[in-house]
């Protein structure tokens, strides 16, 4: 007993010194600036400096230029962009936890079903489901003609167009952001808070504005930074309703102008903006705690409602999921129609099912599907793992060079997709320590590098949002009955935060199927994702198969969705 | 153009590569080529097949995307090229692309029959085929004795918010008529232009984002003219079924070219130049010209080759100094954007 | 000053019973106290008074209105929840506002009743501190000053002191004590500390699985426990059973052995409990009653002698396990004036005839 | 068995002090105390030595071992946190085993020793429950069953017992008393409950304000404390201030006012407390060693008159409060023998002079 013990010793004493150093820490979380700084700076450093080299020289001009009066365009997109962004935060938190609330705090006949419809809207495919939108609302959409049909009006009475077009895109494609987070929030928050506050004297209006909402925080700030900046690097949404005044257009056009510094100068002033936010929402987090607090394991609540409550909330919920889902039935309206035919019609006049025959006798179809698939789930691996990891790192541990790393990670979100793709296109054309010395352009992985770069912030925001709640005694716990790190994890934390890690898992999974952006500039005809196969055959105006593609694309992702549910249970972290 | 400034930042690293994968590359089978192309599957799947006919044993690769997309990837790739043609691009693609020596230089067989205009002066890409800009419209909506006959025409109040406009600057065909129109007007002084293209906005219902939203909002009805090249118009009508025609101003179209080259740097460059002149072989381009409406720039095909519907057609050319209207263009689009675009309107 | 109504309340999860048939009425001002062992349902029944479940069976009243179903926040009830559920993102001052807040009060009287309240929970500068940077026990002081500082009409106090040290607990005590009386608050408390219940309540109730075992003020459920499971839950008592000898002169002589008879006076027995000779008894002591032998008067009535097993310094007194032959006897002595026995010794022992309990056989 | 050791151990919370200096040897196998006001440092104490904070200096020592920097799972402690801390995705049967699977014990051995603390702690049958289906006390004894079944080399126990009522947590603090005993596991508990303290400890270290004040035996503590806030915190006890007007034969004579002397004698005296004619000086009396006087003896020494204030039964005992010339005074009587007096009652009360206690005066 005694003998291998001593020699034994020495060495435990050389590892407690290394692991009891102040800087252990750094150690830890090493591995993830590495990635991030392979991945991350070391393709976008280039963009940054670009924005300050004219000729070869270091100039502020492009800044100058930029934020000169004489042309206010720059400006003006700047701040339409802000505007915009701020507008859809706000538009899609609204619904987004409208509906998290109405199907998380209701029991009702169909409940479950409709959890995962609310999520399908974010299956959207990017380029066919914004046109579903002008098929629905626009001048010749199908309600403006409907009601100019029933109330038999000279004109449509309303179509979207214009800044509240964006708006509804916005909040239509990204209420999901708000959706799965704050579901997750509201599944996990202590339900002894809600009966303190009722004890209080507090009424159902006040505990949602004094403690609901508030303990929310974490969700709605993760999902909040994800909104605001995709909403700034947002491309489609605002040239399709004629706002072309924005930060992506003005760098599109830079970069068609060959003004390629500019573009690089508008970059980093898209990602300063979206910085300057991270910074605000991470101010306003930290003013507060939102850590389970309580003593024990709080009961929870199972009591049921009033039946008027719960039918209110069915028959909002089942309208709401109704109306979120239009712009997809749409889409499988018109895959069914027959090219051409629907012109002046409120419905399209001719049906078939050629697309799908089409579709369904391509050999070509499914290569494309099972690309996307495989892409996207390689990405999202490496999303969750180095996702949960920088979550938990930045929840749990204390270190300098946190806010760094937030950063590094919510970067390649903040930026339009095709700055990103640009950027690892230069990168990753040569061979480089980062990718073991190979040309990964041209190569199967760069897709998936590129998707799990753009879709990291997704897993690690609502990973940390839910880490936020999760009493942190629980994990100590783990470790004082002899659990190393990685056994509590695995055992503890993941179990725990499991509903906030899939939520950010389906969402990259679902985002990594539909990419479109950064795909185009990355593809290689043995690679070709869903997406650009969409686009190949809108651009050759096979509209109809298009949207049989999108729809196709939907129901396997519904699948997937329903799927994932099954095996969870859908209570997945419903006991924090 | 603006595009030069940038290239010095990136030629450094370009020099490593170069001998480095020259090493290691597999095997020079060469039998690979990888096209980047803005042209749609129709055209490739036509055109490919044959190809590969004459070429056996070449793996084609075709890469489609949007022409901007193609000129991104190009840029993106200059360190380390992956493809090895272009084709399919506006003239000012191109030019960009050259001035950002992104193109190499190949002087093909057939260099002699393409007048001067439709190619570059140092053999960087050539025009493949012609696109006369003409005045569309929606023959359900509008009879072709109503339509607009000129450009002149368009500005007659009894158009206003019939007109439907693919995005202006996003596209490089559209920022041409643009110019083109304000040329038209006189190009020492662009105020006249400028007044011509108020006018046009006045009538102009919506900018669209991309061609299939002007195609979606014609055939919908929800406007019945626009500018369009004469191809598209084509296509759309004959074999997508969409109820579209157009009229040929009388005063003459701005012709733009698209056209083709090869990849600076390119891996497969001998393939490559066996494309290239595939792609103009006069037996191909009679077939494409009938099949796929592409008017050619070759200057040597015989009339009779050609399809019907080309014949009824004079191609009168716009009279236009494409050096100027490429040395103004981003300044006249910036100021048609920041004061003429959607002023007029309200 | 309201009075609270249970009306044969029960409250089954699933098919495990929570609380079975409570049957209670707590008088306008009452402090009354749940006790019972862990589980047994007092959180439950608390909860049900303060509108967070709702009875599987029975009715809740306040004075005459029936708030069976009515909300939470409509009851005008404070509670201290077991748990604390303190709000984790308000500071200690918003925490101990915000029932104010509800209530609208000025921002001026909500400063100074706040103020009062963490004075009298002694947390006092630490207004501002997060939830999360206080101590276990500091974290239930302002559960505790959340739920008083409303003044509510009806007070719910679920172990509100567990955490807190003897001192500290006996002062809060007091102070929850004058605030009763002084607003006439109708308290609910749920203690297990017992000497906390038997020093502040008007009446306990003693429950067991879910079921009320006795209803009483302090004094009757100590003196007059009506069934072996009260007996010994409430303090320490000695159990042992015999069969009734004979009764004589009002006394009762119980044999426990062939060597053992304990006498004791007939009415000290638990109610409906008919002594008769023959049949079979439990006689309760309680530790504290039994007292010293002096070594001469070793035949005294009721002197027992035992052999010590176990002593214990409690500081108050000393405890003593003693093996009889007639089972285990617990004694306890202050320390004044004793001297203490160390395990082994033999002692004498008298039961006071008058401190002699008779309970039903077999009740549990 | 080890011995822990604490070197000077202090910790910061940014700027508050959360505990300072603690220097302590708890020898192996020992039954150690933390006891002090809420908000003392217990916890902060007691998760410096399970390694959840870094002491901000000091070291601590299992053994000879430096373990200060050691992450937590290797220390082999098992620790019963102040707010249990249970995991709320895993059963009780699960949340119980969770140590055992760590340490890769069989499935056969895993269920035997699970059931066997399932037991010790009244929780069979519970095993398939949800944590969030116990009530208060059973998940609290599911947290103490999961530190316990794990065997560690060293316990610590934050306030484990604190919701439940007394008779388990008799039985349980005997159980877990049994366990050190048997396994010589070196326990360290934090509790408010005093007499928990007094009878379980070995030692008992009494700390205020993150401060040591006293290390001893229970008796030590209880008989000798060092200075007031020990004397008024571990029990109750009276104190008074007078100046010692003379000694003699190793008596001194305190007189508290100018009608009231009190006697007792020199050697009962804190250390370091000289007692000289003159000086300032604390008496302090515990109430449990206050008698009555018989009517009679009115003029025996230290015989004193109140009038009751206040007048509390708990069972066990009478506490009453008493108004007396120089100062409030507590006594506590047995509930034995002794009639009640009422709010109001004039009684006669003689402090024994081997019960006084004299401590420096003004050390606080
Ligand atoms: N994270 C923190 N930040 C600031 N102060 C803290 C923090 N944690 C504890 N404290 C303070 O340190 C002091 C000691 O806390 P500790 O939890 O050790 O008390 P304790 O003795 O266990 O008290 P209790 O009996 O109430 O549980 C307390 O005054 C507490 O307010
Ligand atoms: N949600 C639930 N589902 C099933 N059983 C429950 C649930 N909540 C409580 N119980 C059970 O009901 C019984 C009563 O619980 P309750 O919380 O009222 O006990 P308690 O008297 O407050 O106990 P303690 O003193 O331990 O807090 C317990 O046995 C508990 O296990
Ligand atoms: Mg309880
Ligand atoms: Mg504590």
């Amino acid at each position: 007993m005694k003998t291998p013990l001593e020699p034994a010793a020495p060495p435990v004493n050389r590892w407690t010194l290394l692991t009891s150093s102040r800087y252990f820490i750094y150690v830890l979380v090493a591995p993830l600036f590495l990635v991030l700084l392979a991945y991350v700076v070391f393709p976008f450093f280039q963009t940054f400096v670009d924005s300050f080299r004219i000729q070869g020289q270091f100039s502020m001009q492009n800044y100058a230029k930029f934020f000169s009066l004489k042309h206010s365009a720059n400006l003006e997109a700047l701040w339409t962009s802000v505007y915009i962004s701020v507008i859809s935060v706000i538009t899609c938190a609204i619904v987004g936890v409208t509906m998290a609330f109405l199907l998380e705090r209701y029991e009702f006949p169909g409940r479950k079903m409709l959890t995962v419809l609310a999520m399908v809207p974010m299956a959207l495919p990017p380029l066919i489901g914004v046109l579903s939108f002008t098929f629905l609302y626009s001048e010749s959409g199908i309600i403006p003609r409907t009601l100019k049909l029933w109330f038999d009006l000279e004109q449509v009475p309303f179509s979207l167009k214009g800044f509240w077009g964006v708006i509804m895109v916005h909040t239509f494609t990204m209420y999901t952001y708000f959706y799965m987070t704050a579901s997750t929030a509201i599944k996990g928050l202590d339900p002894s808070l809600e009966e303190a506050a009722a004890s209080l004297g507090a009424g159902r209006l006040y505990v949602w504005r004094r403690v609901i909402l508030p303990m929310l925080t974490p969700a709605m700030v993760a999902s909040s930074l994800l909104v605001f900046m995709i909403s700034m690097a947002s491309y489609t949404a605002p040239l399709i309703f004629g706002i072309d005044r924005t930060m992506t257009m003005q760098i599109y056009l830079s970069r068609t102008n060959g003004s390629l510094d500019m573009a690089a100068t508008q970059s980093t002033i898209l990602s300063i903006v979206s910085i300057l936010f991270l910074l605000l929402m991470r101010w306003y987090q930290g003013l507060r705690s939102y850590q389970n607090a309580s003593k024990g394991v709080s009961i929870h609540r199972t009591e049921v409602k009033s039946a008027l409550g719960k039918y209110t909330a069915m028959a909002l919920s089942t309208l709401g999921v109704t109306i979120l889902l239009l712009p997809i039935l749409v889409l499988v309206l018109i895959s069914f129609s027959v090219d051409g035919t629907w012109t002046y019609q409120i419905l399209p006049p001719e049906y078939t099912t050629r697309h799908y025959v089409e579709l369904f006798t391509d050999s070509k179809t499914w290569r494309p599907i099972a690309n996307s698939f495989e892409m996207s789930a390689i990405a999202t691996l490496g999303n969750v793992l180095f996702g949960v990891a920088a979550a938990y790192a930045m929840v749990r541990l204390k270190f300098k060079g946190k806010f760094l790393l937030d950063l590094l990670i919510m970067l390649p979100w903040a930026l339009p997709g095709t700055v990103v793709a640009v950027n690892l296109i230069s990168a990753f054309s040569e061979p480089s320590v980062f990718s073991f010395n190979q040309v990964l352009i041209g190569t199967f992985w760069i897709l998936p590098m590129a998707y799990f770069v753009r879709h990291l912030p997704l897993v690690f925001r609502s990973t940390s949002a839910t880490l936020m709640q999760m009493d942190s005694s629980v994990e100590e716990a783990a470790r004082n009955l002899g659990a190393t790190w990685w056994y509590s994890f695995r055992r503890v934390v993941f179990p725990m935060a499991l509903s906030g890690i899939l939520a950010g898992t389906l969402l990259a999974f679902v985002q990594g199927i539909g990419e479109f952006v950064s795909s185009i500039l990355l593809f290689t005809s043995r690679t070709s994702p869903i997406s650009v196969e969409i686009f190949q055959r809108m651009y050759a105006f096979d509209f109809g198969t298009a949207c049989a593609y999108g729809v196709l694309q939907i129901v396997l992702i519904v699948i997937v969705l329903f799927v994932t549910r099954k095996m969870t249970g859908g209570n997945a972290g419903t006991a924090i | 153009s603006g595009g030069g400034a940038s290239v010095q930042p990136a030629e450094k690293p370009a020099e490593k590569p170069a001998e480095k994968p020259a090493d290691p590359p597999k095997p020079a089978e060469a039998k690979k080529l990888v096209i980047y192309t803005a042209r749609d599957k129709t055209v490739v799947d036509e055109i490919v097949p044959k190809f590969k006919e004459q070429n056996p044993g070449v793996e084609v690769e075709v890469l489609t995307m949007g022409a901007q997309q193609v000129l991104e990837r190009v840029r993106g790739e200059k360190a380390n090229p992956q493809g090895d043609f272009w084709w399919g691009g506006t003239q000012s693609m191109f030019m960009t692309a050259a001035d950002e020596d992104l193109l190499a230089a190949y002087k093909p067989t057939f260099a002699g029959t393409v007048p001067a205009q439709y190619k570059d002066g140092k053999d960087r890409w050539y025009g493949e085929m012609l696109l006369p800009e003409v005045i569309m419209y929606n023959p359900q909506m509008l009879k072709k004795e109503d339509a607009p006959k000129d450009w002149d025409d368009l500005l007659d109040p009894k158009y206003k918010g019939k007109i439907l406009i693919r995005g202006v600057l996003a596209s490089g065909t559209m920022r041409t008529i643009y110019s083109a129109m304000i040329f038209r007007q006189g190009a020492g002084d662009p105020a006249k232009g400028y007044e011509w293209l108020k006018k046009l906005d006045v009538n102009t219902k919506e900018y669209t984002q991309d061609p299939t939203n002007l195609y979606l909002k014609m055939a919908r009805q929800e406007g019945s003219l626009s500018l369009w090249n004469l191809q598209d118009i084509m296509i759309q009508k004959e074999t997508k079924n969409q109820p579209f025609d157009f009229i040929y101003p009388a005063s003459g179209a701005p012709i733009l070219v698209d056209g083709v080259g090869i990849i600076k740097g390119s891996k497969n460059e001998e393939i490559a130049k066996k494309f290239y002149e595939f792609l103009f072989e006069p037996k191909l381009r009679s077939e494409l010209a009938e099949k796929l409406f592409q008017i050619p720039t070759r200057s040597d095909i015989s009339k009779d080759t050609l399809p019907a519907w080309l014949k009824g057609i004079e191609l009168k050319p716009m009279e236009l100094d494409w050096a100027t209207m490429a040395a103004k263009e981003k300044e006249w689009m910036d100021y048609w954007d920041q004061n003429i675009k959607g002023k007029g309107a309200k | 000053m309201i009075d609270v109504t249970l009306e044969h309340v029960g409250k089954l999860f699933g098919t495990v019973k929570g609380v079975d048939d409570v049957h209670i009425q707590i008088k306008p001002g009452e402090f009354f106290t749940f006790l019972g062992p862990s589980g047994c349902g007092k959180t439950t029944t608390l909860r049900m008074i303060a509108g967070f479940y709702i009875p599987s069976s029975g009715r809740i009243l306040f004075g005459n209105r029936e708030v069976t179903g009515l909300p939470p926040h409509k009851r005008n009830t404070g509670m201290v929840f077991q748990n604390y559920a303190l709000f984790p993102h308000l500071t200690v001052f918003e925490n101990i506002a915000f029932g104010l807040q509800v209530r609208k009060k000025s921002k001026a009287e909500i400063k100074e009743k706040v103020e009062q309240a963490q004075r009298l929970v002694h947390l006092e500068g630490y207004g501002s501190r997060r939830i999360d940077q206080l101590s276990g026990g500091q974290q239930q002081r302002v559960a505790l000053a959340r739920a008083l500082v409303i003044e509510p009409q009806i007070l719910l106090l679920d172990e509100p002191l567990s955490n807190l040290d003897a001192k500290l607990r006996e002062e809060t005590r007091l102070e929850i004590k004058r605030l009763q009386l002084e607003l006439g608050i109708t308290t609910i408390y749920v203690t297990h500390d017992q000497s906390e219940a038997m020093s502040m309540s008007d009446r306990i109730m003693v429950m067991q699985g879910g079921v009320v075992q006795q209803i009483g003020s302090p004094q009757d459920i100590y003196n007059k426990p009506v069934n072996r499971f009260v007996a010994s839950f409430i303090g320490e008592t000695n159990l042992w059973e015999g069969t009734v000898e004979r009764v004589e002169d009002g006394e009762a002589y119980v044999r426990l052995t062939p060597d053992t008879v304990i006498r004791g006076y007939c009415r000290n027995a638990s109610s409906g409990n008919v002594i008769r000779p023959g049949s079979r008894i439990t006689v309760s002591v309680r530790p504290e009653r039994i007292r010293e032998a002096d070594a001469g008067s070793a035949d005294e009535t009721n002197t027992v002698q035992g052999d010590v097993v176990i002593s214990e310094f409690t500081g108050v007194s000393m405890n003593y396990i003693t093996e009889t032959g007639f089972g285990p006897l617990k004694a306890m002595f202050l320390g004044q004036g004793h001297n203490l026995k160390a395990s082994g010794d033999r002692v004498f022992l008298i039961i006071p005839k008058e401190s002699v309990y008779f309970l039903n056989d077999g009740r549990e």
